[in-house]
């Protein structure tokens, strides 16, 4: 069983479920769509809340399609075997995590520039916008993946991961929309980036070091 | 030490510390909350409203201090399977929780006459909600699991996942608030204010460490006991 | 030096001491019965020979080397089959059994399936099958495995009697070839001369005193 | 006295605060004292009821391996 193996199946299974996919991105672009309806089309504003609205609901989206991450082959006994195979655990939730955003945060990418529009974004700002997304949404399944894993034969766990994970989300979301709001008025956005892609490598280091921890003990 | 071992180490040391640790905790306050009301002079610029300062300081020091010694717990717990470690996560977990909420109570009450509104988002007032959200989290998950021990680890690796994302948080929100506001009014907690406001502090300070160590002790002991009341009632169960 | 045994072990599962002082020692082609009424540990034991949980009392060695002590390395050479089957619905048969391919050569799975009789199935998507077929497939891992210890807890459930005489035969040849078999069961898995393990021997009775 | 409890105009500021820490401090003291006496009854009720202590068990279980010889259980005793 080798991490490509892992990987492979993993988007083999999304891909056949192509539903489970589809609802996230349909839960990005419809709640992305309600903002307007509550706070007004005047365009002024919706310019201002933009880069906050995309961010807030690509991670609520990320969030949301975290929940079965290690769930699923919790219950049927695979996470069980492959806690036996020859790949160290961490390196299985490494390739789980990036198999679930290649399915799940890549589309939510795709999905952004029609949302942009909605909002009357200048195409300029995109160009900022898509990397930071590209690297806060991986950022984002790292660390819901150590919530996920953590809340595996907990009661309820489905509520139990927002709650821990969020508190973890705020600096994403911070130099997320810093870099975002730098590529709309074209200020500095170097720096954010550069704080981004800081926080995913230091989330590439820990998380699967905490979920594989939380993984064994669920495993016991 | 073994899961099912009798504590009693612990528990002599616990029950010889306690009547020292209550009066300690009691003299300590008292004569804080004296010099604090009535031996120090008010601030020229706040007024009185400076005497809040004295609750809302050590509040925000404990809020994290406990954060940082449930982390050391819960480190002792993964590494060395120490059972006594747990129990001190879990009894000391929701004290946190107190201060920090005290904290954030306190902050609002003191800035309200300079603000003019209940809460503005400072660095410190906004990580300090960040980390209230992690203490709500780290309780949420210690009783999230049908077997207490699950509750325990899961804890323990949430909390040593919080206390590193914690000065993360706190740059990123200190960042934060600079981009979008000019520094905050409140500058009295640094060591620079003169003796007279200092010594007030620091002695409410140790009053609140003396608190929470007599709390933790007592809260540990319950929770001790509160294990072995599940191990014999599982026990019951089964000879039944 | 006895190629895998245990001493004095004890372990707490679910908050209870489940059974203590246990010793076993398995020489290669030698096969372990866990006999033993609902609850008395005989999955706990196995799951601890499989490594998901320590002793809190004992060791567990393999051919003289603590197991704990390099866990990834003792368990390539084991395969182990739980009560859950690990099927996935949407893949299918050989999907399903070509993930846990150890040998790598496809020609492997084939061979496996041909042996518990699933080859006709190979195309059939995992949600299909029935609990007896399910149970062929898990046991069809043994096959495409290279470890020298099985372990298996209830390996029969929903099994039919021509298919528990198909995974004698197999057990019987895993043994020929050097191979050891840790397995539990409430049914009789036709294995001869296996050393009996009686999980009551080893029962707790009570909790040691407490002084608070 | 009545000056300083006006404390200068900002009473409803500082006591509250003062009141709020000292409700908590207080509460929380008493909810874990609460909490220490249910589980000491608790626990004195399950040590009541629990059986008298048989017998340390002597039959030398047959341990699984015939040419090893029988082991004496382990006395029940506590580790600490």
């Amino acid at each position: 069983m080798t991490l490509k193996k892992v990987i492979a199946r993993d988007l083999r299974l999304a891909l056949r479920q192509k539903t489970d996919a589809a609802t996230v991105v349909l839960f990005f672009a419809l709640t992305a769509a309600l903002f307007p309806f509550a706070i007004g089309p005047e365009a002024a504003i919706l310019l201002r809340i933009a880069p906050g609205v995309i961010w807030v609901t690509a991670l609520l989206s990320v969030l949301l399609s975290l929940e079965r991450l290690f769930l699923a082959d919790f219950e049927d006994g695979t996470l069980e075997l492959m806690f036996l195979s020859s790949l160290p655990l961490e390196l299985v939730v490494f390739g789980k995590v990036l198999a679930h955003w290649l399915v799940s945060g890549l589309p939510l990418i795709v999905a952004t520039p029609l949302i942009a529009i909605l909002y009357g974004l200048p195409f300029a700002a995109l160009t900022v916008m898509l990397p930071a997304l590209l690297l806060g949404t991986a950022a984002l399944s790292l660390i819901g993946a150590i919530g996920a894993a953590l809340t595996i034969g907990a009661r309820r766990g489905g509520i139990l991961v927002p709650l821990l994970v969020l508190p973890l989300y705020i600096p994403v979301l911070i130099f997320g929309i810093a870099a975002t709001d730098a590529g709309i008025s074209d200020g500095a956005i170097k720096a954010p980036l550069m704080i981004l892609s800081a926080l995913l490598l230091g989330m590439l280091f820990v998380a699967p070091l905490a979920s594989g921890v939380a993984l064994r003990q669920a495993l016991e | 030490m073994h899961r099912f071992a009798n504590p009693a180490r612990f528990l002599r040391i616990a029950n010889a510390l306690l009547p020292w640790l209550t009066v300690g905790t009691v003299a300590c306050l008292g004569i804080g909350l004296y010099m604090a009301l009535f031996a120090s002079p008010p601030d020229y610029q706040q007024g009185e409203t400076v005497r809040i300062m004295y609750v809302h300081v050590p509040s925000a020091w404990m809020a994290l201090f406990i954060y940082v010694f449930i982390a050391i717990a819960s480190a002792c717990s993964l590494i060395w399977r120490h059972p006594l470690a747990d129990v001190a996560a879990k009894a000391a977990s929701p004290i946190g929780a107190g201060f920090a909420f005290l904290t954030l109570v306190t902050g609002s009450l003191w800035g309200e006459p300079m603000w003019g509104t209940w809460w503005v988002w400072d660095a410190r007032l906004t990580s300090m909600l960040v980390l209230f959200f992690l203490y709500l989290g780290h309780m949420a998950l210690m009783g999230a699991f049908e077997e207490q021990s699950r509750g325990y680890r899961a804890a323990a690796v949430l909390a040593l996942v919080g206390v590193i994302n914690i000065p993360i948080i706190k740059f990123s929100v200190d960042w934060w608030s600079t981009l979008h506001q000019p520094a905050s009014v409140i500058r009295l907690d640094g060591p620079t204010i003169d003796p007279s406001m200092l010594w007030p502090l620091l002695i409410m300070g140790l009053g609140f460490k003396l608190f929470f160590a007599t709390l933790l002790i007592v809260r540990m002991k319950s929770e001790l006991m509160a294990a072995r009341v599940r191990a014999l009632s599982l026990a019951q169960l089964r000879n039944a | 030096m006895t190629q895998f045994c245990g001493q004095g072990l004890a372990c707490i599962r679910g908050g209870r001491q489940v059974f203590c002082d246990l010793d076993f020692a398995l020489e290669p082609g030698q096969a372990i019965l866990l006999t033993g009424p609902n609850g008395s540990g005989k999955s706990t034991l196995l799951r601890l020979m499989a490594g998901y949980l320590r002793p809190s009392a004992g060791q567990v060695t393999w051919a003289g080397e603590p197991v704990f002590e390099d866990l990834g390395e003792y368990q390539r050479k084991i395969c182990y089959i739980g009560h859950l089957d690990a099927i996935k619905g949407v893949l299918t048969v050989a999907e399903n059994l070509g993930f846990w391919a150890q040998k790598g050569a496809p020609g492997v799975t084939d061979g496996a399936l041909e042996e518990l009789g699933l080859t006709a199935l190979a195309r059939v998507p995992g949600r299909l099958l029935s609990s007896g077929q399910r149970r062929r497939l898990a046991l069809a891992r043994l096959l495409v495995s290279k470890a020298d210890l099985w372990l298996m807890d209830e390996p029969t459930v929903g099994l039919d009697a021509a298919s528990v005489r198909r995974l004698a035969g197999i057990v019987r040849r895993h043994r020929e070839k050097g191979g050891s078999i840790v397995a539990a069961s409430h049914t009789d898995l036709l294995i001869e001369d296996a050393i009996a393990l009686k999980m009551e021997d080893f029962a707790v009775d009570s909790l040691p005193e407490m002084v608070w | 006295m009545e000056e300083f409890l006006n404390m200068g105009g900002y009473a409803v500021y500082v006591w509250p605060s003062y009141g709020l820490t000292a409700l908590f401090m207080i509460a929380l003291t008493l909810s874990s004292l609460h909490t220490l006496s249910k589980r000491k009854r608790q626990l004195a009720e399950l040590e009541a009821k629990r059986p008298p202590r048989r017998a340390p068990r002597t039959a030398q279980p047959q341990t699984a391996q015939p040419q090893t010889a029988p082991t004496q259980t382990a006395q029940e005793s506590s580790s600490s």
